[in-house]
């Protein structure tokens, strides 16, 4: 059974919105998603009547929320087959691979010891790497090649004794792709290395089981999984979070703290200094009983299916380039293209004008950019509450784009 | 509808004016922006306070783009001083537009900036 | 004009949830607040209408999205007496205080500087310090003296030429005592000493203006000032912003990245990597409003009554002792106290059983309970919506205490 | 009210059992409940296998020490074994309770929890 993306659009008020008179195609999923009525009304019933701070009340109130907060952890981390307990809350994907940073890499590892990312990688998989430079750690980059797949072959080559930590995205924010991550993993493993994997854009939009992957940790943001802003989480076994480092100091992270020197809670809460955002726990929670009330394996389906449709038709459209690999098998419902003779920016300019929403830009993503010659792409980027009429929208858009544009190229 | 994409702009971003580079000019300046990626480089060759000829270069957006065509036209015989005291009103009018979104606006803006960038530059080093 | 707490109390749809058949007196402020329906309305409103990544979407909702980020952004900054660009969104006060540790003192500061913390601070004002001890920065405290005030004499000792940082919190979560925050400011930048003040305390709950205090940094939590979770503030100098280093790397903070290095953005989006809260920034500028509607003058006034007649009624009561400043001129409401033979947590058991909820233990703020020679402390803590007659709830509870308790001691 | 203030717990609160230190204890062992800041400490003396004299002491919660309290009684002339599998049904059943919220739990079993890691301690370094 296949998803009925009219029906799911109900639970979405965004989405009966009009702009400049149209119909509201939002094909922006890869920034973030809408959220479903559920989740919207289940953050105004925290706050109407469950809001407390978490763990050290001894009134009922406190004990509901963190009984909130905790099943949250447990359904969250269930979701992609971790423990309640190898789930941190964090603000999003950025901010769990920065604490892989501060926490293990530069914690743990030695001077000139390597961490070895891609060429495929959002910023937040190559910033927060190029930041512990300076401490005497190295970084590399495993190439691009064919139509914007990771190359196997320079993976081999680059991975060496010195590479304790390998991070890769699951699926690219640019080009689609999804990589072979156990396979990547595999080698990772059998090199020694452990295993970051980026993902924000795999969870939201296939079936994940961390054990199953290898992932030593697996970084994903709320946002653009129905949930709430704010809220995201990075999932880590169990040993490595009980050698980790602290990265925030505050409070609900210590076990005891004196002037001269304190002591650590134990995992997760180690790493969770400061109030956390349980309604933010909580509103994830939700989506992700939504998300499992349709099934991945039938969201990836739905994807799939509008993805090669999407690419069937933007490729028959003159003048226009698609990015990345043509199979739907081996790719997301992310979408990057050009239109000969028309910047991206104008572009998404003149979709807006129609009522679709694309992204124009690099995506934060410079080296895919770079890797692709071009400054900016424009991107469309599906998930459960698209179908064919919105891609038809889009290609009807790209007719105006013509219009405009076209008769004087 | 898009009254954004009219005539002149379209007009500029396909036959720039101006295009190209000025062999030893007296200013040349390039900037970004960041947001779009828009990319410009400013060229002017002055005679006294005078600027006598303007040319850029760059990729980006027709809006980023033919604002900056159209400034080259517009500056060129123009004291510093009045370039540098350019504003949104002005561009939005060479642009023949009311207004621009927060963000299209950074696009219109980014020739005039540059160019005034490089201008205060080059006033701080002359010798008085 | 006094505030109205009963008409108050109809914003705060939790105040009307009733526990053990008992009215629900919400007494645990200084841990989180309550938020009124306006501010949970306009969380779901953001989401039903507005709900976008901001600053690089080329559609209208973007623009708008990007809009109200920014417009809460200045309004939150201004409530404070910044401008727009000196405030940095953070998860809490927490967050805020550990960017400080890294992004000044660890990327600007030297070997062998010293860090001038207090014994009166919450331990997200201890912890972050500790972790910068063993790259080689050094930690003072200045010490409690009195009935809970920092020594004035033990400040001016302490501070030395190696003195880069004083830190201290502008009002206290255990012992209410308000801190001259601009004396001591003088005193630091006399010394050439930059200053960090913690404002979890102070800003929800008294007019609070960041150039009259004179300070460089100050920090605060949205959750607390009736925000939602997981938005906060750090206000900080613009030219220190322009010095500091970035704390987390990934999206939104850069200018251009390549392989093999990185440029930065400006200040604020220097230092908010990620994909920011905006429903959380759109949440607590609502708050925000709704505080300045009240006006801060007379929500310390109101605290201000409210803790003269709380700590009359409770100093009235055989066996219970009040720490802390006794004059309410000087402290806010925040009151620690002990009731002779009880533990607090069987207290807090206790109240909760009567409807009232306070919080017992450590309070995040360890060396303050050792100053006292205390283990735990029982602690009411009051904002706008409380009342005389909370006070009375919560009198007439530790008479229920001295019942299962009393009879027996 | 509060049936989680009953007479039993009141009691062994105010007039504890076994309150005080073993001279040369075969196990001595203290643990705090971090949430609440309880703090104990647990003593036995050992025949073989079997407890014969178990005392505790520490200062905390009615709930806390109660329980160790309790627990003092309870565990003497119990083997090892038996006292390493107590859980949380035997403790309520010792404090005369049908439940206790998650965070009263901790309290509750700070005392067994503390006794249990060591005794395990204990076995594990004993000469087999
Ligand atoms: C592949 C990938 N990684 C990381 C991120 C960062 O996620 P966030 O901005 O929610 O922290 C994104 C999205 O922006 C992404 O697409
Ligand atoms: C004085 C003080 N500073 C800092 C904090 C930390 O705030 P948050 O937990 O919201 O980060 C608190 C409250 O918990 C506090 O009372």
């Amino acid at each position: 059974m296949s998803l009925d993306a009219e029906r799911l659009r109900e639970d979405f008020p965004i989405l009966r919105r009009t702009f400049h008179g149209k119909r509201f195609v939002y094909l922006d999923n890869a920034a973030t998603t809408q959220k479903p009525s559920c989740v919207i009304d289940r953050l105004s019933e925290f706050y109407r009547l469950y809001n407390s701070n978490v763990h050290r009340g001894a009134y009922t109130l406190a004990e509901e929320a963190t009984d909130l907060y905790e099943k949250s952890r447990a359904n969250i981390s269930a979701f992609i087959g971790g423990k309640p307990e190898e789930l941190i809350f964090v603000r999003g994907a950025t901010e769990a691979i920065n604490m892989v940073a501060y926490s293990y890499a530069l914690a743990r590892l030695e001077k000139g010891d390597t961490i070895l990312s891609t060429e495929m990688e959002h910023h937040s998989n190559i910033v927060p790497w190029q930041l512990l430079q300076p401490h005497g750690l190295r970084l590399d980059f495993v190439k691009l090649s064919g139509k914007g797949e990771l190359s196997l072959e320079d993976f081999k080559e680059k991975i060496t004794r010195r590479t304790k930590l390998v991070t890769f995205t699951h699926a690219s924010n640019v080009l689609g792709t999804i990589n072979p991550a156990s396979e990547f993993a595999k080698i990772a493993h059998d090199n020694g290395s452990k295993v970051l994997v980026d993902g924000a854009q795999s969870v939201p939009h296939m079936p994940v089981d961390v054990r199953e992957l290898g992932a030593d940790f697996y970084a994903f943001s709320g946002h653009k999984m129905l949930g709430p802003m704010g809220i995201g989480g990075l999932y880590a076994k169990s040993d490595l979070l009980e050698e980790m480092a602290p990265f925030q100091g505050g409070g609900e992270m210590i076990k005891e703290v004196g002037l001269d020197a304190s002591t650590w809670a134990e995992p997760p809460q180690k790493f969770e200094a400061g109030t956390p955002n349980v309604a933010g726990s909580v509103g994830l929670s939700e989506a992700v009983d939504y998300l499992r009330r349709l099934d991945m394996s039938r969201v990836r389906e739905h994807e799939k299916r509008l993805s090669a449709y999407a690419l069937q038709e933007l490729e028959s459209q003159e003048g226009v380039r698609v990015f990345g690999p043509g199979d739907p098998e081996r790719r997301g419902g992310v979408i990057s293209f050009e239109v000969k003779g028309v910047h991206p920016h104008d572009l998404a300019t003149i979709l807006d004008r129609e009522g679709v929403a694309i992204r124009s830009g690099h995506h934060c993503a410079q080296p895919v950019a770079d890797w692709l010659g071009v400054s900016a792409t424009a991107r469309a980027s599906f998930y459960i509450y698209n179908d064919h009429t919105d891609i038809d929208s889009l290609i009807s858009a790209l007719g105006m784009v013509r219009k405009i544009f076209g008769r004087r190229a | 509808m898009s009254d954004i994409f009219q005539e002149t702009i379209l007009h500029h971003y396909e036959h720039p004016s101006n295009k190209g580079k000025i062999e030893n000019p007296d200013v040349k300046i390039s900037d970004t922006n960041t947001l779009c990626g828009d990319k410009v480089t400013m060229y002017a060759r002055l005679n006294g306070r005078v600027l006598e000829e303007v040319k850029f270069d760059g990729a980006g957006c027709a809006i980023s783009m033919a604002s900056a065509s159209l400034l080259t036209e517009r500056a060129k015989g123009m004291s510093i001083r009045d370039v540098i005291e350019l504003g949104q009103r002005d561009v939005l009018e060479m642009l023949g537009l009311e207004s621009l979104t927060p963000m299209r606006i950074k696009c219109a803006m980014l020739g005039v900036r540059t160019l005034q960038k490089g201008l205060i530059e080059y006033e701080s080093k002359k010798p008085v």
